[in-house]
C-alpha cells in the first residue's frame, strides 16, 4: 500500500519468460504492488493496457512483433494515461534518451532492475519522471 | 549492353552479399539478446530476489557472484551492441552515432570528437544507414589505431538528395597506396570494405591523407541505393577531393 | 591482357574480403569465449558453493537458477562453437566434418547422415579448408531447414590434386533457379555463399535438384588456391554433373 493504502497495478510486456519470472519476483516483494497482466508481445500489451487501465507499465524495448519504441508510441497517440517504464537489456544513451522524449517515465537496464525496479515502479506510480538506473543515469 | 548487364548483375550480388554480412550480424545479435543475454538477466534478477533472503557471508558471497553476472552481461551487450546498433533502426543514424561518439570518447578521453550535425533531417534507406554507420566506426577506430590525433571532426549533412559524412583527423596522415588491394594484400580490410560498401549503396568513397597532414574519409551517397543497380554514379566525382 | 589482370585483381580482393569475413568470425567466437562464457563459469563455481550451504526453498531457488546459467553457457558454447572455423589442422577437415555430423545427429535423430571419406588423406590450404567446411555445415543446414530427407550422404574424396566434396540428400529437391542472383534477390544467401566461397578457393561448386528427385551439392578445388588468383579453373567444367 501507499502512503494512503492504495495499491499499484502493473502490466509487464516482456517476451523472455525467465524475464518476466523474475521481475515477478522482484515486484512482489512489495506488498502494494500488483501485477495485474502480463504480455509477451507488443500487441497484446496494448489491449491489456486499455482493458485493464494499469497505472504502470513495465515495456520491454526489445520484442519480435511490435518493438518497445512502437508500443510507447502508440500509447501515447491513444492517449492511454499510463506511466512506462522503459525495459531494456541496452544502454545506448541516444535510445534512452530518445525513449524519455518519447514520454517514458523512466528507463531501467535489466540487470540494475534488481536493485531499483521496485522503487521505480513506486517512485513513476507517484508522478515522479526521469528514472533512470545508475547505468542509465551515467551516459 | 550485354557486358554492361553482366556487370550490373555482378554489382548487385555484391551488395546483396554485404547484406548478407550484415544479416549475420544482425542475426547474430538477436541470437545473443533473446538467448544468453534474457536468460542471464532473468538469472539475475532471481538471484537479487535471493539475496535479500540472506545474510551475513552469505549475502556478501552472492553480492560478488551478482558483480560477475554483471560483468558478463555488460560485455555480451556490448557486443550485441556492436553487431547491431540498437539505435540505429530504431532512431535513425544521426541518434547513432553520437551513441558511438559518447562511448568512444569514455575509451579515448584524450581524442575531442566534435560533431555537425545537418539541420534538416533526411530519410535514409536502411542500408544506406547501416553502410554510412560501418563506414564511420572504421574511420573512428583507424583514428583510435592509428592517428594518433587528439582531434576529430565528424560531419553528416545532405545536398541535392544526396548523404555527405565526413570524418577528418588532426593526426599523422599516412601515404595513400596505388590501390586498395595493396591493403588487402597487407592484411588491412577496413578501408578497402568501407569502399566496397559506399560503392553498394551506389555512393564513393574518398580518402585524402599524407604524413604529417591528417586523414580525412568522405562518403557520399544517394539516400537510397537505385534499386537493382549498385555501381557509383557518374555525378559522384563532382565530389572528389 | 590487362582485362584479364583486372578481373584477377578484383577475384583475389573477393578472396581477401572473404577471409575478412571469417576473421571477424573468429574475433568474436574468441571473445564470447574468452570473455563471457569464462566469467560465467566462475560464477557458476561459485555459486556451487553457496548451494551447498542452502536449504530447503532457498536450495531449490538456486538450483533452478543455477540450471538457467547452464542454459546460458550452453548457448554460448553453441555459438562460439559455430563461429569458430574449426580447429582445422592441415589434415583436419575430415574430423571436423565427423563431428559436425555427430552434432547435426543429436539435432536431427530421424535424419541419416553416412559418411564416405577417401582412403589417402591430401593436406589442404587453410582457407581451402575453411570453404570446404563452411560449404558443408550449409548444406547441411539446408538439408534440416527445407529437404525433408530422411538421408544424406557426405562424401569426402581426392582426385589429381583436386579435392572433392559432395552432399546429397534423399528429399523433396527444388527448382534450381535460373541465377544465382535470383536467389539473393529473394533473401536466400547460402548456395550464393557456397558458390562465392568456392570460386574463392579456385574451385567450383555445382547444384543438382529437381523436385522429388533430391538435391546434391558438389564442390570440386585445388588443394590450395593458385597464389594471386581466385576464378574458377577451366578445366573444372569436366567435373560438371
Ligand atoms: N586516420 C588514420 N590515420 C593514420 N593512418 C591511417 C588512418 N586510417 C588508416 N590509416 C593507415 O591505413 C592503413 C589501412 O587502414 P585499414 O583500416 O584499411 O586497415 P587496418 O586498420 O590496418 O586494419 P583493419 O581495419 O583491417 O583492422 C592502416 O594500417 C594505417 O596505416
Ligand atoms: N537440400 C535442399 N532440399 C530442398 N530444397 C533446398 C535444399 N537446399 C536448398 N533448397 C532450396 O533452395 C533455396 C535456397 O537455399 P539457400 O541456402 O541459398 O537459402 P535459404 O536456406 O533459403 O536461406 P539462408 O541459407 O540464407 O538462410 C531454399 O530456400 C530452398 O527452397
Ligand atoms: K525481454
Ligand atoms: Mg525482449
Ligand atoms: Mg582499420
Ligand atoms: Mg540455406
Amino acid at each position: 500500500m501507499t502512503a494512503e493504502g492504495k495499491t499499484i497495478s502493473v502490466v509487464l510486456i516482456d517476451d523472455h519468460p525467465v524475464v518476466r519470472s523474475g521481475i515477478r519476483m522482484l515486484l512482489e516483494q512489495a506488498p502494494e504492488i500488483r501485477i495485474v497482466g502480463e504480455a509477451e508481445r507488443g500487441d497484446r500489451g496494448l489491449e491489456l493496457i486499455e482493458r485493464l487501465r494499469p497505472d504502470v507499465v513495465l515495456l520491454d524495448m526489445e520484442m519480435p512483433g511490435r518493438s518497445g519504441p512502437e508500443v510507447m508510441r502508440l500509447i501515447q497517440e491513444r492517449g492511454l494515461p499510463v506511466k512506462v517504464l522503459a525495459l531494456s537489456a541496452y544502454d545506448d544513451s541516444e535510445y534512452i534518451r530518445s525513449l524519455l522524449a518519447m514520454g517514458a517515465y523512466g528507463y531501467l537496464t535489466k540487470d540494475e532492475a534488481l536493485d531499483t525496479i521496485v522503487d521505480a515502479v513506486r517512485g513513476v506510480a507517484e508522478g515522479q519522471e526521469g528514472w533512470l538506473s545508475r547505468r542509465a543515469a551515467a551516459q | 549492353v550485354h557486358r554492361r548487364r553482366v556487370e550490373q548483375e555482378l554489382a548487385e550480388l555484391q551488395r546483396r552479399l554485404l547484406d548478407s554480412r550484415e544479416e549475420e550480424r544482425a542475426a547474430l545479435a538477436r541470437e545473443l539478446h533473446d538467448g544468453p543475454l534474457q536468460l542471464l538477466l532473468g538469472a539475475h534478477m532471481h538471484l537479487g530476489v535471493l539475496r535479500s533472503q540472506l545474510t551475513g557471508e552469505q549475502r556478501d558471497h552472492l553480492e560478488s557472484i551478482l558483480h560477475t553476472l554483471q560483468e558478463v552481461s555488460d560485455s555480451l551487450r556490448q557486443l550485441t551492441g556492436e553487431l547491431r546498433p540498437p539505435a540505429l533502426s530504431s532512431f535513425g543514424l544521426d541518434k547513432a552515432i553520437r551513441s558511438y561518439i559518447q562511448s568512444f570518447q569514455r575509451r579515448h578521453p584524450h581524442i575531442q570528437v566534435t560533431l555537425r550535425l545537418a539541420n534538416e533531417n533526411r530519410p535514409l534507406a536502411h542500408e544506406t544507414r547501416i553502410a554510412l554507420y560501418r563506414i564511420f566506426q572504421n574511420a573512428l577506430s583507424n583514428v583510435a589505431q592509428h592517428a594518433e590525433a587528439d582531434q576529430v571532426q565528424v560531419d553528416l549533412s545532405f545536398r541535392q538528395n544526396r548523404v555527405r559524412l565526413r570524418i577528418e583527423d588532426n593526426g599523422r596522415g599516412f601515404q595513400l597506396p596505388s590501390s586498395w588491394l595493396q591493403l588487402a594484400r597487407h592484411g588491412h580490410y577496413g578501408l578497402v570494405g568501407s569502399v566496397e560498401r559506399a560503392e553498394a549503396i551506389g555512393g564513393r568513397l574518398m580518402v585524402r591523407s599524407a604524413p604529417g597532414q591528417g586523414t580525412a574519409v568522405l562518403v557520399v551517397a544517394p539516400l537510397s541505393p537505385a534499386p537493382g543497380s549498385a555501381g557509383s554514379e557518374s555525378d559522384n566525382k563532382r565530389e572528389s577531393q
